[in-house]
């Protein structure tokens, strides 16, 4: 974990409203793992104390990439942002994904940005799995072609039915579920809204599958200290305590969040 | 040259050094209690040894699990919290932290409270003794807890009897935390005075509440929190400036700094030390930024001595 | 179509009028005493009678001087003020703009203040029966006056016995002031309904300071001032919140409203009107754009009274 | 009076750290006169309750020109702003400048940024006259074409020495007061800081004559609202009171005014 100040070293659409931001990072992008984020700085935002964080889409020796989606003051003024200009990232923060187990195969579920993480796992996996990315409208179905390209097979939904399966991820979960092609040893990976996590995790363990979900929380520091990003978690001796998100996760094993 | 083996003393740099009620620091600048975690969490970001002092985030008797979430949302200017003292008691921060921050030499500052005046007392007594502390911040000001918190900073006779009990049952340097939530700052500092408080410091955030008018409901949970940042610091200025001419033991003044400049007017304005909150936030490195600027501005104007600059402020 | 003549009501349009303690207003958006002068300055821009209702700057018995300059300075998210109330007197006002103002239809609210009981007294007694005056808002909380302001707002006594013996000498609408400077608002909030004040308004500006580090001199003459804007509605709602749930009268919001938003939260939290102060300077037409705002909010949620909005805060 | 949203025309260097902003605000710029200012907010300065006041330097029907010099968080965001940006003004604000007296040939006294509403002035002064320009360095004397080209007697000091006489602009007032050809009766016109204005008036008042001081205070709402812009001043009647530098100024005769 280091503060790092780097430039931007190119700021694009990435899809609809989706941008991507690449910036030339490389003590964080030597460090980070999937699963992992950095708390980043946005410039000319005056009155702002907090920082923002933003999973790792890609990280390596020549810096970081980031996937964000414009929702609110800060990411707003995200956009503004030009190549060149300088900013303060934390990171690489959190633990990563943990490695899927050696004779299980990788089943991912994606909402919106969630799809970022999802992909730098994708990325280093062993071997392919299966993916389900839901979105509202075809455009939030993100990365779609870097799991293709790796040979995942990619199962997609829209709410409003413009791309993929119509109907929530839950819908082709569920399929999937049905059908004999679910059978075998599963390790889960998530991130998307919390309703999202939840329902993937009660059917993980309904089959007694490991479901490793990244929270998306509300932060303060980014690093453990300030207690603003806490969830409720239940503990192995079965009493609840909470869990820093930031620094404890941001992923969790399922079975151990109390919703 | 009459001893070679003498140092040439620097003679530009000026002395930064400051005495907080027995509690020797190198430099006035500490970070503020629930900011910086209790150690570990900064560390890896920032030199610990680099901060005048180290105020760790408030505990009691015993674990607490503080307050539902949202705990935390940002304002213009600042953020309003309402962590609610989440901590792992005074048993627990002695096992799983003191050993880490005993590594250091920075002084290490407990901030403490209680939901009464017996586990106000309880808390100290323990921390008694306790090798690798080197005093007790006495908070009675936190407006994120139904029990005690708030109540006991801002009704003097409370103020007084907690002061008291927690001066009897402590050797530690002991420095209450005013509350900003009252109408005169200044009969707050004189009752700590009075009861045989070693410093004080000011100010905690100020009750606050944001309401998210899509949903119309409170963003946080505990629906009310407390405001920091530096939309409270010319609040807080004032309130030092006041506590400051009210007593004699040296004031810790907080509230807003984000660089030299808002630490500076709390010095100008007789604070003795001064201590950086929601700015580790926004960049951890705040304290030592402030702690450079501070140097650099003695330097600048001349000044040997940090405590030239204490209270200097011309009206 | 029966009659012909009747028009068709536009039913989108929800109702927006609200009654102040016997003022009746057409919206609830008022603009704050002293930022908005005795009404001429800003008539150019802004259309008088679009104001829910002005409330001209604090005036005393007797004109008054104020501070020496500097009186004002800009602070992250809003600005210490220290005027002192400059003013024409009671006199002076009513033969040199109350004509201006009597031109229009907006209610006048009158604000008032006094170094003594006596001072309070006498000048709603002369205010009272003057034509074109709709109701006297009583500031007991001005941070920026040394006689009186503060202190009657701070001290539950003074508070009861200035507001009841305004009570006594005018039967005009009265609206108390508060100080957000106390520690608990519902106390003041009481007496001020216990003492038969028509509504109450708050807060006022709170008490700050700033320094100029370069000269080590307070930057505002008279020292210490008032902060108002941005940085301080996070603490103003928190306080309207707790003033609305204490008393059955009317509260009228103000602190930090810069747009529709800050305005929302107050009347979420309980404010039947709000004020908009410190705003005005930055765009004058501040006032129009909240209450075009608000509508557009009622309409939104499918609400056809403001009635429904106020103090509709699910906890 | 009004408050109008106009776009920037152009924003260009004029001279060293000045900067001469254009803009079509076509509006304040048919109403303005010489001596009167505009209440700038300044674009993207979050946080900032306050406007900024500047000076007219040309008012017409294309719209408005203001010189300005970064010394400060306001000015220095001013930097920033681009072509075509778009901005709020509330203008034309305060008295102009009075008409020189038809016998009396006007003297100008200029320190810094004050030039600006001078040289207006003179665009529209019946006859030229003379001009004292003073400034710190040579890049502190603005617009000394506009006055030679309009046949005005330009007079530079500085104190360095770097342009014109070394010294402050009182040295070549002093010395022309000295001179047989400062006779005759004159009509005084100054704006700069205050040590400057308050020289002028005195050496005015010495030899009877008027001088128009623009006053430069802090101030809060431009229009006479607020009363933080006041200037103690001497009334008819020998009482003494407060004016509003906004409203009632920024132009006033030095024998009125109370140090
Ligand atoms: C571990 C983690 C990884 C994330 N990765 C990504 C990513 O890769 N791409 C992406 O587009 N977004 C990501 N997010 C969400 C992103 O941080 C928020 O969208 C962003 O903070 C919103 O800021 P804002 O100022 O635009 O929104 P506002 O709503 O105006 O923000 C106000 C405050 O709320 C906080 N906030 C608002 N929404 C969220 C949210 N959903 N999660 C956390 N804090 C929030 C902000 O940090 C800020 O403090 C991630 C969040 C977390 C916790
Ligand atoms: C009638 C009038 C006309 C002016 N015309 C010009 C002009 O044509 N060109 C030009 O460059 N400047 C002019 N000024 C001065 C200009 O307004 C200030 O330089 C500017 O406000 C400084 O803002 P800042 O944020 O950069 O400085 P800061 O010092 O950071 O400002 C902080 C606060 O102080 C106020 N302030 C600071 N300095 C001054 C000052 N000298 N006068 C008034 N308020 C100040 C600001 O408005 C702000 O509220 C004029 C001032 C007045 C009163
Ligand atoms: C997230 C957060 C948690 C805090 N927790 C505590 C605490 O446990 N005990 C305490 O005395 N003050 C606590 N404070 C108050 C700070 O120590 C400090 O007094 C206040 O934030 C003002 O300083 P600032 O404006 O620099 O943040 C907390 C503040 C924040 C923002
Ligand atoms: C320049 C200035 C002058 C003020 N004068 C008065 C006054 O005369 N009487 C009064 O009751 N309040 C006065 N106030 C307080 C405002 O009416 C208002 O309560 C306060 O500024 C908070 O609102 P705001 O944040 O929207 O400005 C003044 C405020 C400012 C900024
Ligand atoms: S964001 Fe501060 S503890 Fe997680
Ligand atoms: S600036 Fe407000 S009265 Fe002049």
């Amino acid at each position: 974990m280091k503060v790092e100040t780097c430039n931007i070293s190119r700021h694009e659409t990435f899809q609809g409203p989706y941008r991507r931001l690449i910036l030339d990072a490389s003590g964080i992008g030597c460090a980070g793992v999937p699963g992992q984020f950095v708390h980043l700085r946005i410039p000319r935002l005056d009155g702002a104390v907090l920082r923002r964080p933003f999973s790792l889409y890609r990280a390596g020796k020549d810096g970081i990439e980031v996937l964000y989606k414009p929702v609110g003051r800060g990411t707003d003024a995200m956009l503004s942002m030009v190549q060149g200009d300088s900013l303060s990232l934390i990171g690489p923060l959190g633990n990563g994904f943990p490695v899927c187990g050696k004779k299980r195969t990788p089943v991912l579920v994606a909402g919106g940005y969630g799809v970022a993480p999802l992909s730098f796992l994708a990325l280093t996996s062993a071997r392919p799995g299966i993916i389900f990315i839901g979105g509202a409208r075809a455009d939030d179905v993100l990365c779609v072609d870097d799991f293709k390209s790796r040979g995942w097979d990619v199962r997609v939904t829209t709410e409003d039915g413009s791309l993929g399966a119509k109907g929530r991820v839950t819908v082709a979960i569920d399929a999937w579920l049905q059908s004999p092609e679910s059978r075998g040893d599963r390790e889960w990976y998530a991130c998307g809204p919390d309703g999202l996590l939840k329902a993937v995790g009660e059917r993980a363990a309904a089959n007694g599958w490991n479901a490793w979900l990244s929270l998306d929380k509300h932060m303060g520091c980014g690093v453990g200290a300030c207690l603003a990003c806490v969830q409720r978690v239940r503990n192995a001796d079965g009493t609840e305590g909470w869990v820093r998100v930031c620094r404890d996760g941001p992923v969790f094993e399922a079975r151990s969040i109390v919703w | 040259m009459v001893k070679s083996s003498s140092k040439t003393p620097d003679t530009t740099a000026p002395s930064m050094a400051v005495d907080i009620g027995g509690i020797r620091m190198r430099n006035p600048v500490m970070v503020a209690s629930g900011t910086f975690g209790y150690g570990p969490e900064y560390a890896d970001l920032v030199d610990l040894n680099a901060l005048g002092a180290l105020v760790v985030k408030g505990i009691r008797i015993a674990p607490w699990d503080g307050n539902p979430t949202p705990r935390m949302v940002e304002v213009p200017g600042g953020l309003v919290n309402a962590i609610g003292l989440q901590g792992p008691g005074v048993d627990g921060f002695i096992a799983d932290y003191l050993p880490f921050l005993r590594g250091y030499e920075v002084p290490v500052i407990v901030n403490i409270w209680g939901r009464s005046l017996d586990e106000y007392r309880e808390v100290a007594q323990r921390l008694d003794g306790v090798p690798g502390i080197a005093g007790i911040e006495l908070n009675i000001s936190c407006p994120n807890v139904k029990e005690g918190g708030l109540a006991f900073g801002t009704q003097p006779d409370m103020a007084r009897s907690v002061i008291a009990a927690v001066r009897r049952a402590t050797r530690l340097p002991l420095i209450p935390k005013l509350s900003p939530n009252v109408s005169d700052i200044r009969v707050f500092a004189a009752i700590a005075e009075a009861e045989g408080a070693d410093a004080i410091s000011l100010i905690n955030s100020y009750p606050a509440m944001v309401i998210d008018v899509r949903t119309r409901r409170p963003v946080l949970a505990n629906r009310v929190g407390g405001l920091s940042g530096p939309a409270i610091h010319p609040i807080a200025v004032k309130l030092v400036w006041e506590a400051a001419r009210a007593v004699k033991i040296p004031v810790v003044g907080m509230g807003g700094i984000t660089g030299p400049q808002e630490a500076l007017e709390f010095l100008i304005a007789g604070a003795r030390a001064v201590a950086v909150g929601t700015a580790n936030f926004t960049d951890p490195t705040t304290a030592l930024r402030v702690r450079d600027g501070i140097r650099d501005y003695l330097a600048e104007q001349g000044m040997h001595d940090i405590g030239e600059l204490i209270g200097s402020l011309a009206t």
